[in-house]
């Protein structure tokens, strides 16, 4: 008589299946740590197109689906990888050309996320106020303040039709810790149709119940988990790995000669690393071992 | 001791403008201002709440900073004392006292812009990487400094292409007031030649100390406006013994100031 | 086995009204819905996403529940998954599928009042304790039930002296859709007496099933308005054996429902 | 040279200073959970008045400020004790009379400490749509959707001069751990003036940094930490005690009993509790150690 209650484990295929061409996608993580990177890697092997990507802070995953044509749209308050590449050369040439920006900074950013999760048709911002953001991006309109001050920019809400997240450990029912900075991503996640955690490890549920105050996504803003040890790579995954700063430059060195000298560097990096490898185990060895092995979390300071 | 050289000079005027208990952002990719503020951190400020990556964290206890670009590293995530999410970032901004912003053009009023050069916006030269959180941090923040790494008449200028954070909008004594922006705004601009603070009236940039080897007639020709330069520029104070000793010993163990 | 009673039935009623997958938040000092909840979660929907307090939880593993009063108690903590802020549970309802809501006065579209009696907001006869969070998660959550405790002329009335929360508003088709509300509405009003759905056009409360032992005849005369009656009023399909053997060997062990 | 990072661990007495006449008082905590008592039952002691209580779900503690004649208005979406007393005699009979009512509900609530957190002059909220609260609040006020939809309705900012909360731990610096559930206490601290925090004990910064991500309140956010062990009281501490229903049922009958025959129960309360003790644990010792470590957090389910 009584059922089970159910795992929403998937694979990386079902996974890649939930995303559609013409979606909405949002992108957890910072800049360059905790990038749901192997998830994006499958969905450019596959060529899913016409995205709209939603990426409040956002780095090479970026540059790389613009590189491949996958991009119609771009929500994001910024696109680089700080000293490592202040500017990206897809993202930076090709804005307002191949896709759409809708700029935004990160403030009013987490307000259009706000507001969807709120189910409000508007949500004020003093982001835009005075600022140029409004002629760049025709969603923002002024609003009259009814207490009499002068007026402020309101944003509508944002719904990503799928959110994609990496973080450090779930469950089987889907509930999610970071082990560390969630950044935007319960927000992300809260305010999608559709949320894919890929995660370091499965733990138990009673792991996850030692703890419930680490417990960053519940379970019910969770619709799939999909384990991908060393998935944020080459981005730095918190409590696991740093970044891997060569290939973060690999990429990036690559993708400015294309618009120098050569097309052919990028070519090269595109295959390797996105369309020829059968599986997220088939990528990490192309990578090599030694060199995922060698990004500890040690040092700095 | 080695005479302070022009970055350690920038990092000591930002340290002498931190005050005990503020709550301070440290950027990523901001060396000097990351190095000044740690300064005042290890001498008059140890009760300075900072606020690195997503980390919330105090810093007093370190004995020294191995490397001062790495600050901004998760591996900062053992000296946190809590986990901010970004909302939550957002949230104590209004308790921020200092946030230093940056920007590809500053014009002559402290706006800036991040956005991008060109100002037809369906069709820019070049695509900037964004304001992150800067317009709203800079509406909201107690107050902020602009740090400029390039100081030419292609940073500095008149008017910014497109405005992607607002500094005293278009100058005057209620260039923010109209706007109802709770933060107080930009107080100086900090840039390889020199630093400058706005003038009580007007809002425009007012040449404050000359930074070795600058020059006022390199400053004039590098500005892309005329800034208001006041009857008689002084010297930045000079550097204590104990400012140079704990930034060089403590906080830049690498010397990365004094390349 | 010894037939439902009346309070039993209101909780098979609830029950049957779950879905696998919901998500409800289990208010304190409901014990019936609760019941009908519980009941749900262990017979056909184990994977129930429950908010109790301020955890977020999953109890389809627990084998009986000793206290159903009690469920909204802090000792609920070692069942958590999560915990969650006032702030992140409004955060949750747009993807909350059901609430249940209550009122000192229910008028006959299903609006609420727990602000106090009295039409006169300066002096009111007798101050509610106020609608905590129902304003909002009445606009806002996908669906919800309304539950009484006494079916009188007073607490269902035809004109709420206060409005704490809309259900169907004047009514009509567009009784909600006029304010652009996002939530679905009450479906049901639960009463000891009878359970009543809305009218599809009017959006006026409509006699669903009678409870026993009350009879058409109390039903009108202990409602404050003309409730539509349709022609043939239907029993309320019986509970079955597992219904009444769950709930009473694993939800209400004590057997608070069958006082 | 280098001075040391300062303690805001401070007195019952300095806390109470931190309290004016006439103050927006915040008060943190769930109905009968997590109240702030021992620092309330000072400034009660003390007669602290025309105090603006801002308590978003509150209980006992607004019911006995009211009996005293501290308050001069209330927010709150609820003030009640649940199955214990679902209306509470003073809150219900002198509202409108001898003080005002804020009416609000718990989403709008949030919504005006939010405002005040972002500084922004309104927030617009799904809460008073439609319902008489605009008509009961004149705060409230109709704002336009700049999208074209439907009205809302507006709510400005709510900032309270203090607030004061309870929680289960922190370091000397004011680092703030719930070990549990936080309610509205992160908003209520971050929209306030300044924020006093009365916790069951004391532990290191190590113990802290152990598990940054418990911390609920970083040290920014407390301006001062009490140590008052068993401070709820009679109210729960999560992780500490339960209810003392027995209590909180002594004062409902004692105010119930002043409006019916008798106002000594209630006089005898208030001497008893509140204006005799002289300290904190003449309170607990007017309790009884033996009804105070009887208040176990087992059992119930």
């Amino acid at each position: 008589m009584v059922s089970e209650r159910h795992s929403v484990v998937i694979s990386m295929e079902e996974a890649v299946s939930m995303v559609k061409d013409g979606d909405i996608l949002g992108i957890g993580g910072f800049v360059t740590t905790n990038k749901p990177m192997a998830l994006l890697r499958s969905i450019m092997k596959e060529g899913k197109k016409d995205l709209a990507l939603v990426a409040g802070t956002s780095s090479i995953e970026v540059d790389m689906m613009i590189a491949l044509g996958l991009v119609r749209e771009v929500t994001s308050s910024y696109v680089g990888a700080e000293a490592l590449a202040p500017i990206l050369p897809f993202y930076s040439r090709r804005a307002g050309r191949t896709f759409q920006v809708r700029d935004i900074d990160q403030g009013t950013f987490i307000t259009m996320l706000r507001a969807q999760i709120l189910r409000l048709p508007f949500l004020p911002s003093w982001g835009p106020v005075g600022t140029t953001m409004p002629a760049l991006n025709p969603l923002i309109k002024p609003v009259a303040d009814p207490f009499g001050g002068p007026p402020l920019m309101a944003v509508p809400p944002l719904a990503p039709d799928v959110t994609l997240i990496h973080a450090a450990q779930a469950d089987i029912y889907g509930n999610v810790q970071h082990l560390g900075a969630v950044y935007c991503d319960p927000m992300l996640a809260r305010a999608a149709k559709k949320v894919i955690v890929q995660v370091e490890r499965l733990v138990s549920n009673e792991e996850i119940r030692k703890n419930p105050g680490a417990t960053t996504l519940a379970c019910k803003f969770v619709d799939a988990v999909v384990v991908l040890p060393y998935g944020a790579h080459p981005t730095a995954s918190q409590n696991y790995y740093s970044i891997d700063a060569a290939h973060i430059s690999s990429y990036v060195k690559a993708a400015r000669e294309f618009f120098a000298d050569s097309k052919e560097p990028l070519e090269e990096y595109l295959n390797k690393y996105i369309k020829q490898p059968e599986s997220h185990i088939d990528y990490l060895e192309s990578v090599g071992l030694k060199n995922i092995l060698g990004l500890s979390l040690e040092g700095g300071l | 001791m080695e005479a302070a050289s022009n970055k350690e000079l920038r990092a000591i005027f930002v340290s002498r403008h931190v005050e005990n208990r503020d709550y301070i952002s440290l950027g990523t990719n901001l060396p000097i201002p990351t190095a000044g503020v740690l300064l005042a951190h290890l001498t008059h400020a140890p009760d300075l709440y900072l606020n690195v990556l997503n980390f919330f964290t105090n810093l007093s206890h370190v004995q020294r900073f191995e490397d001062l670009t790495q600050i901004a590293n998760p591996a900062m995530a053992k000296y946190a004392e809590n986990f901010m999410s970004m909302e939550e970032q957002f949230y104590a901004i209004s308790r921020m006292d200092l946030s230093f912003a940056s920007g590809l053009q500053v014009d002559m009023y402290g706006n800036q812009n991040l956005f991008g050069i060109g100002t037809d916006p369906a069709n820019m030269k070049m695509r900037g990487p964004g304001p992150v959180g800067t317009s709203t941090v800079m509406a909201t923040v107690k107050k902020y400094f602009i740090f400029i790494n390039e100081h030419s008449p292609r940073s500095l200028v008149k008017k910014c292409d497109q405005v992607s954070a607002i500094g005293w909008g278009e100058g005057g004594p209620d260039g923010r007031a109209k706007y109802g922006f709770p933060g107080g705004g930009p107080q100086y601009v900090i840039t390889p030649r020199a630093i400058f603070d706005f003038d009580e009236e007007s809002k425009r940039m007012r040449l404050k100390y000359l930074l070795p080897p600058s020059t006022l007639e390199e400053i004039i020709e590098n500005t892309g406006f005329s800034p208001v330069i006041p009857e008689k520029v002084e010297d930045m104070p000079p550097p204590t013994a104990e400012e140079l000793q704990v930034l060089r010993t403590r906080v830049d163990t690498r010397g990365i100031l004094r390349d």
